[in-house]
């Protein structure tokens, strides 16, 4: 896997990672371009559905991230989301989707630095684990030209 | 058939740097639905909005996407400029090609392709943006000033004098807050109260201003224009509207050696008590924790004595709910107790005290009517030695940033001490001296020019005491961090001004935001200097961060001037990028099933039931609705609701799938 | 079960309701679902609780609704659902008689939402062998319980038995069956059954009754309810959350605590 | 052409199958899995595959008429619009081995169906390349009543080689029709001659109703309200058509985005609610009753008109499938006692 720049998503809130990931701009940070942020109003907007749909769509990882705790612009936007998160990661795991492909995490707007981190992290992560063949290889399934019957 | 023009900005080099933004736009121009895309040197420039509006006219464009900077700062503009040219502005969105691409990536290839696929994802989003008309909510023209500080005051005054009422609450039994206790002011050397108190008065008497002293907030619940505000009034024991404020009762109360909060402990006080002489409101309060009948349960002697009969021992707390449009912090700062520093023998030396302490000695209201003795023993000190930045600007002790206002209050007091005792040697230990700001630098001059304070520039490292004198052992860094002894009366710390305890609870009750010291955050450090990030909340003074007299009274009058702008229209104009519940054609007429789970998952309680009849009045089904004055677009419902049945404008369930779709797929 | 029989025959002869909703044999001998509007019809009626059916599936659905009062025969998750269906607006419980057993199989009446709630605490939790398969699963790798899973999925149809057995599965426009946008592909492939089946947990997750009418229903066999269980497990340990335990508790998911905890958010 | 019948014991019958799978053909048949579920799966070898069964869950429809089906890929932007038609390797030769009676006298309906006004490609195309190695059932349960819709456990409709048990665990092998002929002359030696009196073992299934009373009786049941009563417990779910031999409502569907993906076409069925709805809003079958009559009616009636072919072979899936345990049998004759 030495050329292999994985394709990932980050789910983000626009008062707080958003507005992080900015200041990490602003303060000239550099990070890995493999991350393409996709902006919420708030994590609580984010529905699992479109985490698979990432998946579905041949995304490698998974970033999901907003306001710390109590810092909710939304004042419990990011509590419901964690709660969510929490269910939905379990349910993940014992259906054997790789939980360590998604990362959540609080980044507030000051934080721009540490978004920087997580990011870099991520990819070098998700640049061991490799592409998310099993979930891209279902994906596929009627799109390639390769044949597949009910088998 | 979408006509969607995207324009490439070049930020100057800030993009165009790392971007090849030429090739951008022409893979963009490749897009089905993209009839224009081009590149520009500064699209927010006057030229570069006209090359917009042209383009949106000429080309008939159905949707406009502006790849620059963080649409946190020029999504207004360009909205604006497209709605100029007859398209709604909803209808533009941004790509953050600067903060989110060109300032974080290397020049190659792959920040190119990125900013490629950036900018394909929001125009398959804006495909599908609707024309949305701004929604219109009433805004209530009374607002909520928190601290009776002189921030506090100003801006109350500033507020009520543009003719719109306010309340104004009040922690302590008086307000004034800590300007009220200075002896005199820099750099004028003008008395504190003086100034001070004519305000105060005037709070008391104006017709637009109610006072609620002893008071505190207890929750706030709406939004800006609509807040509802949940007032605690602490009980005073005593009926307000009778009390005279003869003052009888405090000097009767057997319980007279508390110590007194307003003298910083260098005085005493009664049970019943008025916190100073010029206090408003003059009315005492009963200390329950130390009035012995609250205590044993029998005393009553201030009852027995008052006049007017107003003593109520059995006042409950009152709470009040106010419906208010605005709300201004100005809660203000405290100091760090000097217990902070063991290695300056604080509360070990009765005659180590911090620089409010120094104030109240120095004031001719004073415990000592402005006779500066020391604590231990009331000896008049020959020799005082100040430290400056004590605990500021001291990242080991957790407090990197600069307390401001201490070089200057420093200087006032080794001033203030020679004017006093004349003989004496004041010693000023320093790191910088810091005196920017008008007539400020000449003050410090005169300090140590005219009134012969020594500065010594240097850390002290260590205070202790050998037969009755206080050795201040510290470095001279201009005399090569030679160590320097001095043996002084007196030691004044001039200790870090931190956040008022309880300011983290009170930024979560209002969603405000704070920093890591609990100062709270402005919404923009520049640019909205007065407001926070939540609409209809502004700052005022040093609860954002440590100021003086006169910046504060800047602040204030800076968070008035918002508020009244906010009130000048009885409606406020808003986003309507909130949530709405789907209708659909009979039978179903929705395909909300009425489970109303996302009732309880919203912060702003804007879901509501909508009830479904036929052509007889029957209720055939109930649905949700959504208040739009109350929802603020969180979304929360959105992602919760089973059946997609509720949906966002703005980042609605088409376009946030599409977003995914676009980002990860070639075309 | 002649008890059954007289209780349900004197309810419709008194006219307290107006439809029993109970079991009877069917052709293949297991017990299905039986509508009886007339006392005489009543001697058809048996219980011995080899029914999979969770009759609570049918008291959202139009055409019974219009019958009027109903005796429903209930077995324990059949009255969580009940509790479940009133707490999500779904049921008039005026409407309802829920006809079950006690320990001695007497039939026990609850005619409102207290009495079924109160009769739920008595009877208690019960844990089954389901608990021991999840409990295996967990124990897989991550790549075993793909697989796993892949090949269960892998007989999936997309016929719906599952969504149409369940008892909480009475949205009238499911997700599934919306294209604006098209959130699940249609066709049974493999990633469509795998995101309906995590959406349809997801969508039961707090509210689900552990009914196991879903992998019942499922033609196929597919252990769906292992899905549904392992997020009550989940719920109930993170949340302390339990669906049909109280009237109008908030849903895990439309609530939370401060406190909440999670290892896994940086 | 007229019948021959020969032996097949189960090792050549072993070898035969396994003779396709080396040639390169795609061989059906039924399989159990570890739920004990039996359908109908591609094998890789004779072992693998499970012939003592009664009734598959699924019939073996998905040989000519899968689940999902690709039609063909698109691709299309501001400068390419092309559709990619599928390889011809979309469409093997195909072998169903292992069907019965019921399932293989199914696909004339199907066939039917697909080409009475047009001809269906691709379904064409895989019938062509489909040769059926029936069996006749040994064993039937109380669902099945393929005697009641006029054929029998040993009808060789469809077939075009049908084996039938022996007593000894040998097979007769009618030869039906062309294809069976070429299966048979290129594996001639596989099969020993029969002396025409071996004895078969032989399902027998009892009489449910009388197809004429019914065909009367249902001809103008259309308004009756028996179809409500008889679909009260139904739960409006699509099991009973997805398992069945004959049903072929589809779907069209795109996978992918906008600009790159396939159109497939897969199963429908008139059990579930949105399967009529207008855009308007207004569902034509608003209630179960209606879809449960509109399923009925179709193979009892509307078929036998438009196409002279019963819509139902009698394999009872439907009932098995059922999960409120409706009996199509009962209903059948609940219709005829109207």
């Amino acid at each position: 896997m030495e050329n292999f720049e994985p394709k990932i998503v980050a789910f983000v809130c626009n008062w707080c990672t958003y507005a992080g990931a900015d200041l990490t701009g602003t303060s000239r940070i550099k990070y890995s371009p493999d991350v393409k942020i996709i902006r919420f109003p708030c994590t609580g907007r984010i529905d699992f559905m479109l985490l698979l749909k990432a998946f579905s769509n041949g995304a490698d990882g998974i970033i999901v991230s907003g306001c710390h705790p109590n810092d909710c612009h939304y004042t419990s936007g990011n509590f419901h989301a964690r709660r969510r998160w929490i269910v939905f990661r379990s349910l993940l795991d014992f259906l054997g989707i790789d939980t360590k492909r998604i990362v959540f995490s609080w980044v507030s707007a000051a934080e721009g630095a540490k978004w920087a981190e997580i990011v870099n992290t991520t990819v070098d992560e998700i640049k061991k684990l490799g592409p998310y063949k099993e979930y891209q290889l279902i994906a596929k399934e009627y799109l390639t030209t390769k044949e597949v019957i009910n088998e | 058939m979408a006509r969607i023009g995207v324009f490439i900005c070049h930020c100057g080099e800030n993009i165009s740097a790392t971007v090849d933004c030429k090739k951008v736009a022409d893979e963009i121009l490749k897009i089905p639905g993209v009839v224009l895309s081009t590149d520009y040197k500064y699209m927010c420039s006057d030229p570069g909005q006209t090359l917009i509006k042209e383009a949106v006219k000429n080309n008939k464009l159905t949707g406009v996407v502006v790849s620059a900077c963080s649409p946190r700062m020029h999504e207004p503009t360009f909205r604006k400029a497209v709605a100029e040219a007859g398209l709604n502005p909803f209808l533009c969105e941004m790509v953050n090609l600067r903060e989110h691409c060109s300032w974080v990536h290397e020049k190659n290839d792959m920040t190119t392709q990125k900013a490629i696929d950036l900018v394909k994802t929001i125009v398959e989003k804006v495909k599908h943006n609707e024309a949305l008309q701004s929604i219109k909510v009433p805004v209530t023209r009374k607002a909520l000033v928190i601290g009776g500080g002189v921030a506090g005051i100003q801006c109350a005054l500033d507020i009520a004098n543009a003719g719109h009422k306010v309340i104004l609450i009040e922690r302590e039994p008086s307000i004034g807050g800590h300007m009220s206790q200075l002896s005199e002011t820099f750099p004028t050397l003008d008395c504190s109260q003086c100034i001070l108190t004519p305000r105060m008065v005037e709070i008391a008497q104006h017709s637009n201003i109610t006072l609620y002293t002893y008071s505190e907030l207890e929750k706030l619940e709406g939004f800006i224009g609509n807040f509802n505000a949940t007032i605690r009034k602490r009980s005073r024991s005593l009926d307000e509207k009778i009390c005279t404020g003869c003052g009888l009762c405090t000097t009767k109360c057997p319980n007279n050696k508390i110590p007194n909060e307003f003298e910083q402990g260098l005085g005493n006080r009664t049970a019943i008590y008025v916190p100073f002489p010029q206090a408003v409101p003059n009315k005492p309060v009963i200390d329950k924790n130390n009035c012995t009948y609250y205590k044993k349960g029998k005393c009553k002697i201030c009852e027995k004595l008052c006049p007017a009969k107003a003593i109520r021992f059995d006042q409950p707390d009152e709470m009040l709910e106010i419906e208010v449009g605005a709300v201004v912090l100005a809660t203000g700062f405290n100091i760090l107790k000097t217990s902070f520093f063991p290695e300056y023998g604080y509360g070990q030396y009765k005659d180590v005290i911090d620089g409010l302490q120094f104030e109240r000695l120095a004031s001719a209201s004073g415990p000592t009517g402005g006779v500066i003795k020391r604590p231990s023993d009331g000896q008049i000190p020959q020799t005082i030695v100040f430290v400056a930045c004590a605990g500021s600007r001291d990242a080991a002790k957790g407090i990197p940033y600069c307390s401001k206002i201490c070089c200057m209050y420093t200087a006032k007091h080794a001033m203030l001490y020679k004017h006093k005792v004349h003989e004496g040697k004041a010693f000023v230990f320093y790191m910088d001296i810091r005196a920017a700001g008008k007539n400020y630098d000449e003050f410090t001059r005169r300090a140590i020019e005219e009134d012969g304070a020594n500065y010594i520039r240097g850390r002290v490292s260590r205070i202790y005491e050998r037969n009755g004198k206080l050795i201040v052992i510290g470095a001279d860094t201009l005399l090569n961090g030679q160590q320097v002894e001095i043996e002084a009366d007196m030691v004044v710390l001039a200790s870090a001004s931190i956040a008022n305890p309880g300011s983290e609870e009170l930024a979560q009750k209002l969603h405000v935001s704070y920093n890591q010291y609990k100062f709270f955050e402005e919404a923009h450090p520049k640019l909205k200097p007065v407001e926070t990030n939540t609409a209809g909340i502004m700052l005022a003074g040093a609860c954002q961060s440590p100021k003086d007299i006169p910046e504060s009274v800047a602040a204030a009058s800076g968070a008035a001037s918002k508020v009244i702008g906010l009130f000048s229209n009885s409606e406020l104009t808003r986003d309507p990028l909130i949530a709405h519940v789907n209708k659909t054609a009979p039978p179903l007429f929705s395909t909300c099933v009425g489970c109303f789970l996302c009732e309880s998952v919203c912060p702003y309680k804007a879901i509501e039931h909508e009830e479904i009849k036929n052509r007889n009045g029957e209720v055939i089904r109930t649905i949700a609705s959504i208040n739009p004055g109350l929802c603020q677009g969180c979304g929360t419902c959105v992602a919760l609701c089973r059946t997609k049945s509720i949906d966002i404008r703005g980042y609605s369930n088409t376009q946030v799938f599409t977003e995914v779709v676009a980002l990860l797929n070639e075309i | 079960m002649n008890k059954i029989i007289e209780v349900a025959g004197e309810m419709l002869t008194n006219g307290e309701v107006q439809l029993v909703v109970g079991y009877e044999k069917g052709s293949n001998g297991n017990e299905r679902p039986a509508f009886i509007d007339a006392p005489e019809a009543c001697n058809k009626l048996i219980f011995d609780g080899s029914c999979k059916i969770n009759l609570a599936v049918y008291l959202t659905k139009k055409h019974i609704k219009q019958k009027g009062k109903i005796a429903v025969i209930a077995q324990k998750a059949t009255l969580a659902s009940i509790v479940t269906l009133y707490t999500e607006n779904q049921i008039a419980i005026e409407n309802i008689v829920a006809l079950t057993f006690d320990a001695n199989s007497n039939v026990v009446k609850l005619r409102n939402i207290d009495e079924i709630i109160e009769f739920l605490k008595a009877a208690g939790k019960s844990s089954d062998e389901l608990d021991d398969k999840i409990e295996e699963i967990e124990k897989m790798s991550t790549e075993e319980r793909w697989n796993f899973w892949q090949e269960q999925f892998s007989k999936c149809f997309k016929c719906y038995a599952c969504r149409a057995a369940c008892p909480l599965c009475y949205c009238e426009r499911c997700t599934v069956d919306q294209n604006q946008p098209q959130w699940v592909q249609v066709p049974a492939t493999k990633t469509g059954n795998l995101e309906w089946h995590i959406m349809r947990a997801m969508h039961l997750a707090g509210r689900c009754s552990n009914c196991n009418a879903c992998s019942n229903a499922c033609p196929q066999g597919i252990p769906l309810n292992l899905l549904t269980r392992k997020l009550s497990q989940e719920i109930f340990k993170e949340f302390k959350y339990e669906p049909g335990t109280a009237v109008h508790q908030t849903y895990a998911l439309s609530d939370f605590n401060i406190k909440d905890k999670e290892n896994f958010i940086k | 052409m007229n019948t021959e019948s020969y032996i097949l014991s189960e090792q050549n019958l072993a070898k035969l199958i396994n003779g396709f799978i080396e040639a390169g053909k795609t061989v059906f048949a039924p399989f159990k899995d570890k739920a004990g579920k039996i359908n109908f799966k591609k094998i890789n070898d004779f072992t693998e595959c499970d012939i003592h069964y009664i009734q598959s869950v699924f019939s073996a429809k998905a040989a000519v008429f899968p689940p999902v089906e690709k039609l063909f890929e698109y691709r299309n932007n501001k400068f390419v619009q092309e559709i990619k038609d599928p390889l011809p390797s979309y469409f093997p030769e195909t072998i169903l081995f292992g069907a019965h009676p019921c399932d293989a006298s199914a696909f004339a309906v199907l066939e039917t169906v697909f080409t009475n006004d047009y001809t269906d490609a691709q379904f064409s195309e895989r019938k062509n390349k489909l040769t059926v190695l029936g069996l006749s059932c040994s064993t039937g349960d109380e669902h099945c009543f393929c005697t009641s819709v006029g054929s029998d456990p040993s009808s060789a409709k469809g077939s075009d080689i049908l084996l039938s048990l022996l007593k000894n665990g040998n097979f007769v092998a009618d030869i039906i029709t062309e294809k069976g002929k070429i299966i048979f002359d290129k594996s001639k030696d596989l099969f020993e001659q029969s002396n025409g009196n071996e004895e078969k073992i032989t399902a027998i299934i009892p009489d449910k109703f009388k197809i004429d009373e019914l065909d009367q009786k249902i001809k103008n049941s259309f308004e009756k309200n028996i179809w409500q009563a008889q679909s009260m417990s139904c739960l409006g779910c699509g099991a009973c058509a997805y398992v069945c031999p004959t049903c072929s409502c589809y779907d069209i569907q795109d996978l992918g985005t906008v600009y790159n993906g396939s159109r497939v076409r897969c199963w429908d069925t008139c059990g579930l609610s949105q399967f009529t709805v207008h855009t308007s809003g207004h569902n034509p079958r608003e209630n179960q009753g209606q879809r449960w009559r509109q399923r009925i009616m179709h193979k009892f009636n509307y078929q036998p008109e438009k196409i002279k072919l019963l819509g139902c072979v009698g394999c009872g899936r439907c009932s098995r499938a059922c999960p409120a345990g409706i009996s199509i049998i009962e209903n059948l004759q609940k219709i005829t006692k109207e």
